[in-house]
């Protein structure tokens, strides 16, 4: 009987048995990765903005306060944009003719608002409340990034359910004393773990089984 | 992930796209008109920017022979589209866009809901609101605590109500001849029409409204009769009060208003009245019933309730004693009442009626003669005049006026005998008298009187065979109206009408109390007011609704710093000292009652013409929610019926869903026969509202016309109805008895038996009940918490429970509304409803025992029990439905996959599933109607009640802001909320003071199917009765 | 392969019973390296050619037993440590609703290495083999019967081995091209 | 599996199980012959056209239910499941002959399973890829049907490992794949012997390919047989846990019908039942088809319709046992749903079922008709419907009337149901005729074991 085969095919067929698993496993791998990838998360991308708005010069340089434009996060769900009005109530005064705040002018001009993209976005069946979070000492760089090196607003982190647990699991990992919240330059302490469990305490933060709980996010 | 799609299509959280425009445009109106004023609002809706907005927001819907067709072929589309997102393992969320304000308005903190105070005009008649307003679009309707006619409830009709204000098919322009017009082009023909009819005072100009309780508009119309002298001023209210108002011009002479004090009373007696669920001061008159008979321990006292009535109701229902009469045998039953009690009884000759035992009615005497001055006896808005003059002067003769029967000035603006009043316009349009009628909402082309003919007077027919029509007698007919209806069609010009979110007005209360309607948003549909209409045919066109009211008001209160008393009146919802003080009316001496009654006449079988439970006269037919709300007891949704009693059905050999013809005085109707236990023999019920041939996409042909039967002399009931079986089968959709095969009663009689022999129901009389408070306990081995192989779960912290006292549920539907409108539940349709995928929360659950003849009927809600051991929860794959620390058994939409596994293992049956794409994502003015705070379903998903979860977040955030605990009271869930009665309590079950703890602490405390041990944070306290000891059976 | 020009000797037998002998005479002969090509299983025949004890069932136990920890282990750690829920009351370790996926998961374990196991220690798969070669060789899928005694073999000599084999009474030797 | 060594053979097993006159080369050629002919037979291509077409129904209905939602279906809340799970059930039931007939009479030693086991075996493959599309198509959002396995992922959220529908999954999918392996495994030498007699090239190579070089080695042999008995030892408890699993969606359940402790033998008793009635059905026709009279004897189907008695009376006992509990357990909601299912609306498929599964089969006591093939044919037919009927009668009757009288609901199958039905049997018999066109449907090298022991016998005397 004749050799149906040449030599090689026995070293191919072995092969190619390992090489089936390993493309099932490098292609879960692929996929995993592509979701973590800034191409999904967008973490790191700059968004374009309709006004090159740099949170940079305005908290880290000039000191304004979150709370100046971002006026309801103590209050509400939403931390609210600014309205053009506050915009013009100093660039009526500064850069009053700079080009790049033509868009700024124009809307109030025009009666007309000023369109952002959202950087840090969720789904719509996510119910994030960003006034109960800075009540229990979750600072606004903890989720938001350093936002005062930021010339150009980017997503600092990836807003997956996984990231969201990580905070609601352990929270002394990250929350810092009232003081410090609007603080865009804090740096954890070294002692943060004895600090974060103490101030859990004084928080009233509720243990991991509530913390985690689904209706605590989804309804 | 798809939900990250789909939710953008619809506000689920506020979508920054619609929040934008509806907001600016608010916020535009502050900066016009400062706080709360709303002057120049239709300058603004005139300007070109709006236009567009609306244009962008509200597109036109084309006209569609039937809607379903069309949203069918859209979900198709967004299915496939959703499952192709899905398909897509990993999906990355859209960009979204951030569109801040201009300039902000101060008293909106984004993602806060603001609430405002005002008031819905029911046939004329006020009920105090609160409306839920997220970012500048009305969400969510509730009552005000502060009105006395709501105390905090609000029925179905009010609460449905928002989503006709939203609602794609009200007519957006201003018609002429059919053809869009404009509002300035219908100032110029109304400035001819002036000029012509100055000259001639008004000749040949009539008015023709519905009931009118407004004092401002009132004042207009008379300003405007001023003006025109000639002119003439009509109502017609198709389920009106003629014959309330009639029965007490008989009485005493004059018109008076009746309202009654339930809080007071101990023995009531109704005559064929359905005072708990409708007419005015409905939800009042249900609390103070529902007080009345509060059990808190076996001390507690009971009021009892008589009723004898034709058609099975609500009311009837929560009778101790009740009897089916037909309604030439009410009449009787109270002209015998009235002769024993020595009362003015008409001087003619006593009929006692047949369908009331013979002892019965001295007990009865006996009862009310113990308790004068704590009894009431009142007669239903649809018996007739006798009727009502009989309950008058029984009263008086109980000595109940001014203490449980208060008499006032009548709270119509207006009161006269409508129909009549109709008749009058009828026969001036006949003759040709009528040059010119000015339609104030309304649509009597379809709902006046057969015997009127209106319609061939709008629409002549023919003199010759196929001739040319002739123009109608009427020059100019213009229509002021929510809906291009019946009417518009016929009318010269069509105006839309602003709906009462849109406009400013005001209405009295059944106690005539005042309320400032106040608007929540510019009109969506360029729509115009009564006011705003009426200020243009005085010359005035300039003049707004608001400044009309908020003048005419000034006026009125000449005091001092008026705004204030304005603002808070604005701000309460009630404008104080307005409600009308009682005054004593002696009956007229000896007054003639006889005659007058509307059913007399050759015997034979007597029809009974009654509004619609869910529709009313016809005004909601489009209303999605109420149509497919289940008719209390017959769970019918989207249909009338022509109802029957089993043995009268037996006798006539007809089965539920046959169509029979109906025939009376010459005029014939072909309707789906309904058999009702309870329903008196040889009488049939047949409900107005239906058989509309242009109500919109929903209401447009469905049930059958019963007004065709109605004439003015015979409003409500009739003799002498034949019926033809025409041996077709008419299918209808319940929510209930779906699992009847064949249509004989007996698998209604099997369920009831079920039901009562699973406990699921708990009755015992007062008596039963002191003698042995624990009748109802749940019994040991039931209740242990060991009865499992795995250690209990402790709850710490806050446990949310909640307790249905079954003893105060009147079944009035007020639960099911609020939670569709609180929790975005989709409507389905009829054929959904009929393969058994209605999609409501919370259900009435309706059971009867004794005899199918004269049962006692029983109500329960029945919504997610909240098992701590909850069968579903295992069983899901995914983890989908979970139990939180607090004990709430959790719905994770988002995870959801769909396997339906959780809802077979549901021994309660309380779970929804999205077997099709139900939530509409295509018709963009449903948007902004939608709760942000709850995620709207797409297909494919489990949803179920969740105890209002997005209420108890709030509260809990809100306490946590202010360094506190959530206080009792603080989470009402929707349900509990509009509950008139409060049968409905939520609360912390751990916190052994709540209102919650108290209730689930009685004896009367039990749950349902306990022996399964799901141990269930809903249960339910058993219903007690106080029947009369001496009326046997 | 360099060392010897040819793989070996085949031996060709008509029926089960002439192999079975011809196997164990060769054996007493003292050669080791042999195999013998049947178209079914033959009791006794592998021991013939030398060869006694398999692996595989030590294999299948440990497949199965790291089926069966993976399949509770991940159960275990997704339910209590990874996302531990209040799932109907139940406690967070319900190990009694664990068993099913442990078991079946330790019969996958055992199966899959059972399978892979018996190829690996055949060295399947071999599409190419020395004993293809011989021209009859196909009819060892079908009725004949073949051994080979290998020139790995120490006691192999080309001829004398060719002499003894003839010797056995086989139908045919044919040499083994490499 | 020792072949030469087996006991004389016992006294009811007079007849042969392989006609006279064969030896190792006619069998090899006669059954390869079947698959490496150059010509297909007209009635393949025309049973395969009408079995394709079925199959595109199964598609179209797939894709429209894609489109448009479980709606489509007769489903409805209280009836959350009905075709849907039920042809589940009956898919996965039918399966379990197969892997019984290989695995389990082969530790019995049972010689006449050979003729018959490869076949068997590929009909519980199919089965199972029937079964399998199921809990796929019933999802609300099948899209998202990989939530059901443990992977790492963005949510952090794992299964809920608590529920019977997980354990199904790894039941199920541990079922095919070993199922699979134990199939393959078996066809391996025969492979060989298609590489070694096919005349083309391309057949060769790709019998080749397959066979991976078996060559029949006596060391192979040894290690061979080694691996078919563990497998055999390890597909046996499979196959009994699969059904298991299987039965708790239903035991694991609070519902009245389901929640009962006698479901898991009697739903294993039940699937061997409806999978030998399957063999039964499928083996019928093939030998008629394919001449193979003298493979798949008489003794053969004799033999198949005792297990059918056996089994059917086992599950007769099931059902007299859910009737005793209800009304032994005094609880009244189990009576209640008894009495509905006897008197209530789905009565007539009820009694159906029981005529089907109990009444009819005990024809086969007689062996005249165990003898008489058409009887056989009709009465396999007969149960494949009652086991179908059965599993409907589980789900449906007990959904639709469990504790709460106000929630009692219907279920009418529309046509949509029908055809995602009707569509998987057409995808099973299209599987089946390629596989009996392109695969030697009988297990050469162990007919080749029958012949050398039927040769002993006859030496022997």
């Amino acid at each position: 009987m004749a050799q149906i085969f040449h030599r090689s095919t026995n070293t191919l067929s072995r092969l190619s048995i390992y090489g089936a698993a390993f493309i099932v496993v490098a292609l879960g791998g692929g996929i995993y990765e592509i979701n973590e990838s800034p191409y999904f998360t967008e973490v790191n991308v700059a968004q374009p903005q309709p006004v090159p708005f740099s949170h940079k010069h305005h908290v880290s340089e000039l000191g304004i306060d979150c709370r100046y434009c971002h006026t309801s996060v103590e209050k509400s769900s939403f931390a609210g944009v600014p309205p053009t009005y506050t915009c013009m109530s100093c660039h009526s005064q500064i850069w009053v003719n700079s080009p790049m705040l033509e868009p700024v002018r124009a809307s109030l001009r025009t009666n007309r608002s000023i369109e952002w993209t959202r950087v840090n976005a969720l789904p719509d069946f996510v119910y994030f409340d960003h006034s109960i979070h800075i009540k229990k000492g979750v600072g606004c760089t903890t989720c938001h990034g350093p936002i005062g090196e930021m010339p150009i607003t980017w997503r600092a982190n990836t807003l997956y359910m996984r990231w969201c647990l990580g905070c609601h699991r352990q929270p002394e990992l990250y929350v810092r004393p009232r003081s410090q919240i609007f603080n865009a330059a804090y740096q954890p302490p070294n002692n943060q773990l004895a600090l974060g469990q103490e101030l859990v305490k004084v928080y009233k933060i509720k243990n991991q089984k509530q913390l985690t709980d689904c209706v605590t996010c989804h309804r | 992930m798809i939900f990250g799609k789909t939710l953008k299509l619809m506000a689920g959280k506020d979508n920054p796209q619609e929040r934008l425009d509806l907001v600016t445009i608010r916020a535009r109106l502050e900066e016009a008109s400062g706080r709360r004023t709303w002057q120049s609002l239709d300058e603004l809706a005139e300007t070109q920017e709006f236009k567009n907005f609306l244009h962008h927001e509200f597109p036109h819907v084309p006209e569609k022979s039937s809607g379903q067709v069309s949203r069918r072929d859209a979900l198709k589309f967004m299915a496939a589209s959703a499952a192709f997102a899905g398909l897509t393992a990993c999906t990355k969320l859209p960009t979204e866009k951030i569109v801040p304000y201009v300039i902000a308005p101060e008293e909106i903190v984004p993602g806060k809901p603001l609430f405002y105070a005002t008031a819905m005009p029911f046939a004329g008649i006020a009920t105090g609101l609160l409306v839920e307003s997220h970012m500048g679009r009305p969400t969510k309707i509730e009552g005000n605590p502060l009105h006395p006619a709501s105390l905090g409830a609000a029925d179905a009709f009010a609460q449905a109500s928002i989503l006709t204000l939203y609602d794609p098919d009200r007519p957006q322009v201003v018609t002429r001849q059919g053809r869009i017009s404009t509002w300035s082009a219908f100032l110029d023909a109304i400035n001819e029409l002036r000029a012509d009819q100055l000259v001639k005072k008004g000749e040949g100009l009539r008015i023709l409204t519905e009931t009118v309780t407004s004092p401002s508009l009132a004042d207009q119309i008379q300003n405007f009769l001023k003006q025109f002298p000639q002119a003439k001023w009509h109502q017609y209210e198709p389920a009106g009060r003629d014959t309330v108002r009639e029965g007490s011009r008989v009485a005493f002479g004059e018109y008076v208003n009746t309202y009654y004090r339930f809080d007071r009373a101990d023995v009531i007696l109704a005559l064929d009245s359905d005072f708990l669920c409708y007419g005015p001061g409905a939800l009042r008159y249900a609390r103070d019933f529902a007080d009345k008979r509060r059990i808190v321990d076996n001390k507690s006292t009971m009021n009892r309730l008589y009723v004898v009535e034709s058609t099975p109701s609500n009311t009837g229902s929560m009778a101790d004693h009740r009897w089916a009469l037909g309604p030439r045998e009410i009449e009787g039953f109270a002209r015998t009442l009235a002769q024993q009690l020595g009362a003015n009884s008409g001087g003619v000759s006593i009929t006692a009626p047949a369908g009331i035992p013979t002892d019965a009615i001295p007990t009865i005497v006996r009862d009310l003669q113990n308790h004068k001055g704590t009894s009431i006896v009142l007669a239903g808005d649809q018996q007739s005049p006798a009727v009502h003059a009989l309950a008058h002067t029984i009263n008086h003769a109980l000595g109940n006026n001014g203490k449980t029967v208060i008499y006032t000035d009548p709270i119509e603006a207006n009161p006269a005998d409508q129909t009549q009043s109709l008749g009058e316009l009828a026969a001036d349009i006949r003759v040709g008298g009528v040059e010119t009628l000015i339609i104030i909402g309304g649509n009597p082309l379809y709902n006046a009187p057969a015997n009127y003919e209106l319609r061939s007077l709008f629409f002549p027919l023919p003199t010759t065979p196929g001739g040319a029509r002739p123009a109608s007698k009427v020059k100019l007919k213009i229509h002021l109206s929510l809906y291009n209806n019946e009417t518009s069609e016929l009318c010269d010009w069509h105006i839309p009408q602003a709906h009462y979110l849109e406009s400013w007005g005001d209405a009295r209360a059944y106690d005539g109390t005042v309320s400032i309607i106040q608007p929540l948003i510019a009109p969506l549909y360029d729509g115009k007011s009564a006011h705003e209409l009426f200020a243009a045919l005085s010359g005035e066109p300039g003049r707004t609704a608001h400044n009309i009211v908020h003048d005419y008001w000034k006026n009125q209160k000449s005091i001092k710093d008026y705004e204030i008393f304005w603002e808070t009146s604005l701000h309460d919802g009630v404008m104080a000292g307005t409600a009308f003080a009682p005054k004593s009316v002696p009956p007229a001496a000896n007054y003639n009652v006889a005659g007058g009654d509307s059913s007399t006449g050759s015997g034979g079988i007597a029809i009974i013409f009654r509004p619609d439970p869910t529709v009313w006269d016809g005004a909601f037919s489009n209303n999605g929610w109420l149509q497919e709300l289940p008719k209390p007891i017959t769970k019918l949704t989207w249909d009338n019926v022509a109802m029957l009693s089993p043995g009268t059905a037996q006798r006539l050999g007809v089965t539920k869903g046959e169509v029979v013809e109906l025939r009376l005085a010459g005029r014939a109707l072909r309707a789906p026969v309904w058999v009702a236990p309870g329903h008196a023999d040889e009488t049939i019920t047949v409900h107005l509202g239906y058989g509309r041939t242009r109500a919109g996409r929903l209401g447009t042909g469905i049930g059958f016309n019963a007004y065709a039967l109605r004439t003015s002399d015979r409003p409500w009931s009739a003799s002498g109805v034949d019926i033809i079986k025409t041996g077709e089968r008419y299918p209808l959709a319940y929510t209930q008895y779906q699992h009847m095969i064949s249509q004989d009663q007996k698998e209604v009689e099997e369920e009831s038996v079920a039901a009562f022999n699973r406990q699921l129901v708990r009755v015992a009389t007062i008596e039963e009940f002191r003698k042995d408070p624990d009748f109802a306990r749940d019994s040991e081995e039931n209740t242990r918490a060991d009865d499992s192989l795995y250690p209990p779960y402790k709850y710490d912290g806050y446990a949310w429970g909640m307790a249905v006292d079954t003893n105060s549920c009147i079944g009035c539907n007020a639960c099911v509304v609020a939670c569709q409108s609180e929790n975005n539940i989709p409507v389905v349709g009829k054929e959904q409803v009929s393969v058994g995928r209605a999609m409501h929360w919370i259900r009435i659950d309706t059971y009867f025992r004794g005899g199918l003849d004269d049962p006692e009927t029983y109500y329960e809600p029945v919504l997610c029990m909240h098992c701590e051991n909850a069968p579903c929860e295992g069983v899901c794959p995914v983890g989908a439905t979970v139990h939180s620390p607090e004990g709430l058994n959790e719905m994770v939409y988002n995870r959801c996959v769909g396997t339906r596994y959780c809802s077979n293992n549901c021994p309660y049956k309380v779970r929804r599933f999205n077997f099709e794409l139900y939530s509409d994502w295509t018709t963009p003015s449903l948007v902004p109607l939608r709760n942000p705070n709850v995620t709207v379903r797409s297909r494919g998903v489990m949803e179920k009640c969740t105890y209002c979860v997005q209420r108890i977040n709030a509260a809990k955030i809100k306490s946590e802001l202010e360094d506190r605990d959530v206080r009792d009271g603080d989470i009402q869930t929707a349900c509990q909320q509009s509950c008139p009665t409060q049968a409905l309590v939520f609360g912390n079950i751990n916190d052994p003071n709540s209102r919650v703890s108290k209730l689930k602490a009685q004896s009367r405390n039990y749950s349902l199917v306990a022996e399964l041990n799901t141990r269930p944070r809903t249960t339910y306290l058993a219903r007690l009765r106080n029947p009369n000891p001496e009326i046997k059976g | 392969m360099r060392k010897h020009p040819i793989y070996g000797l085949m031996a060709e037998f008509a029926t089960p019973e002439e192999l079975l002998h011809a196997a164990h005479t060769s054996s007493k002969a003292g050669y080791k390296r042999m195999d013998a090509f049947t178209p079914l299983p033959i009791e006794g025949l592998s021991e013939a050619v030398g060869f006694h004890r398999t692996l595989l069932p030590v294999i299948v136990l440990i497949g199965g037993i790291m089926g069966g920890s993976t399949g509770f282990g991940m159960q275990y750690y997704a339910n209590v440590i990874g996302f531990p829920l209040n799932i109907g009351g139940k406690p967070y370790d319900s190990w009694p609703a664990f068993i099913p996926i442990t078991f079946e998961l330790t019969i996958l374990g055992a199966a899959l290495s059972a399978v892979l196991g018996l190829l690996a220690l055949n060295g399947l798969p071999t599409p190419y083999h020395p004993v293809f070669n011989v021209p009859e060789f196909e009819l060892a899928s079908r009725s004949h019967f073949f051994l080979c005694i290998k020139a790995r073999d120490p006691k192999f000599d080309l001829v004398k081995t060719k002499e003894f084999m003839e010797s056995l009474k086989a139908r045919k030797v044919s040499e083994i091209q490499a | 599996m020792g072949p030469l060594n087996t006991q004389p053979p016992a006294e009811n097993e007079s007849r042969p199980l392989i006609g006279p006159g064969y030896d190792f080369a006619s069998v090899s050629d006669k059954i390869s012959s079947i698959v490496l002919t150059k010509g297909t037979p007209r009635g393949w291509y025309f049973g395969f056209a009408i079995a394709f077409s079925l199959m595109m129904l199964l598609l179209y209905a797939a894709s429209y239910l894609l489109m448009t939602g479980i709606g489509i279906w007769g489903n409805n809340i209280p009836v959350g499941w009905a075709f849907d799970i039920t042809n589940f059930v009956w898919w996965i039931g039918i399966g379990h002959a197969g892997t019984l007939i290989s695995a389990i009479l082969l530790l019995l030693r049972q010689k006449w399973r050979t003729s018959i086991n490869r076949f068997a075996e590929a009909m519980t493959l199919f089965a199972v890829a029937c079964a399998g599309t199921f809990p796929l198509l019933h999802m609300g959002r099948p899209w998202l049907a990989y939530w059901l396995f443990p992977y790492p992922n963005p949510m952090g959220t794992w299964p809920q490992f608590r529920s019977p529908l997980v354990w199904d999954v790894f039941a199920v999918s541990t079922y095919a794949t070993v199922s699979l392996l134990f199939w393959f495994v078996g066809l391996i030498p025969d492979l060989a012997t298609l590489r070694d007699r096919a005349k083309n090239r391309a057949s060769k190579i790709i019998y080749g390919v397959l066979s991976m070089g078996w060559r029949g080695s006596a060391v192979h042999w040894h290690r061979y047989e080694t691996a078919s008995l563990l497998l055999a030892g390890l597909a046996t408890p499979l196959v009994v846990s699969v059904h298991t699993v299987v039965s708790f969606d239903f035991s694991a359940g609070v519902i009245p019908g389901w929640h009962s402790t006698i479901f898991p033998p009697y739903f294993v008793a039940g699937a061997i039942y409806s999978g030998f009635a399957m063999v039964m059905t499928l083996a019928i026709p093939i030998r008629a088809f394919y001449k193979l009279e003298d493979f798949i004897t008489m003794r053969h189907l004799d033999n198949m319709a005792k297990v059918l008695v056996a089994t059917g009376m086992i599950v007769a006992y099931g059902y007299m046992m859910e009737t005793f509990m209800a009304f032994y357990s005094g609880s009244q909601y189990d009576r209640y749903m008894i009495m509905n299912r006897m008197t209530g609306p789905y009565a007539f498929e009820y009694w159906l079922l029981i005529l089907c599964n109990i009444a009819i089969p005990q024809a086969l006591w007689s062996k005249r008709v165990r003898n008489t093939i058409p009887a056989l044919f009709i009465i396999s037919l007969i149960i494949n419907v009652g086991m179908w009927l059965e599993r409907f009668i589980i789900i449906v009757t007990s959904l639709h009337r469990d504790f709460l009288p106000s929630s009692w609901g219907m279920y009418y199958p529309t046509r949509w149901d029908w055809a995602t039905y009707v569509g998987t049997i057409g995808l099973f018999v299209a599987l089946l005729f390629l596989f009996l066109r392109f695969l030697p449907m009988i297990s050469i090298f162990e007919m080749r074991q029958l012949v050398a022991e039927t040769d002993e016998g006859a030496k022997k005397d």
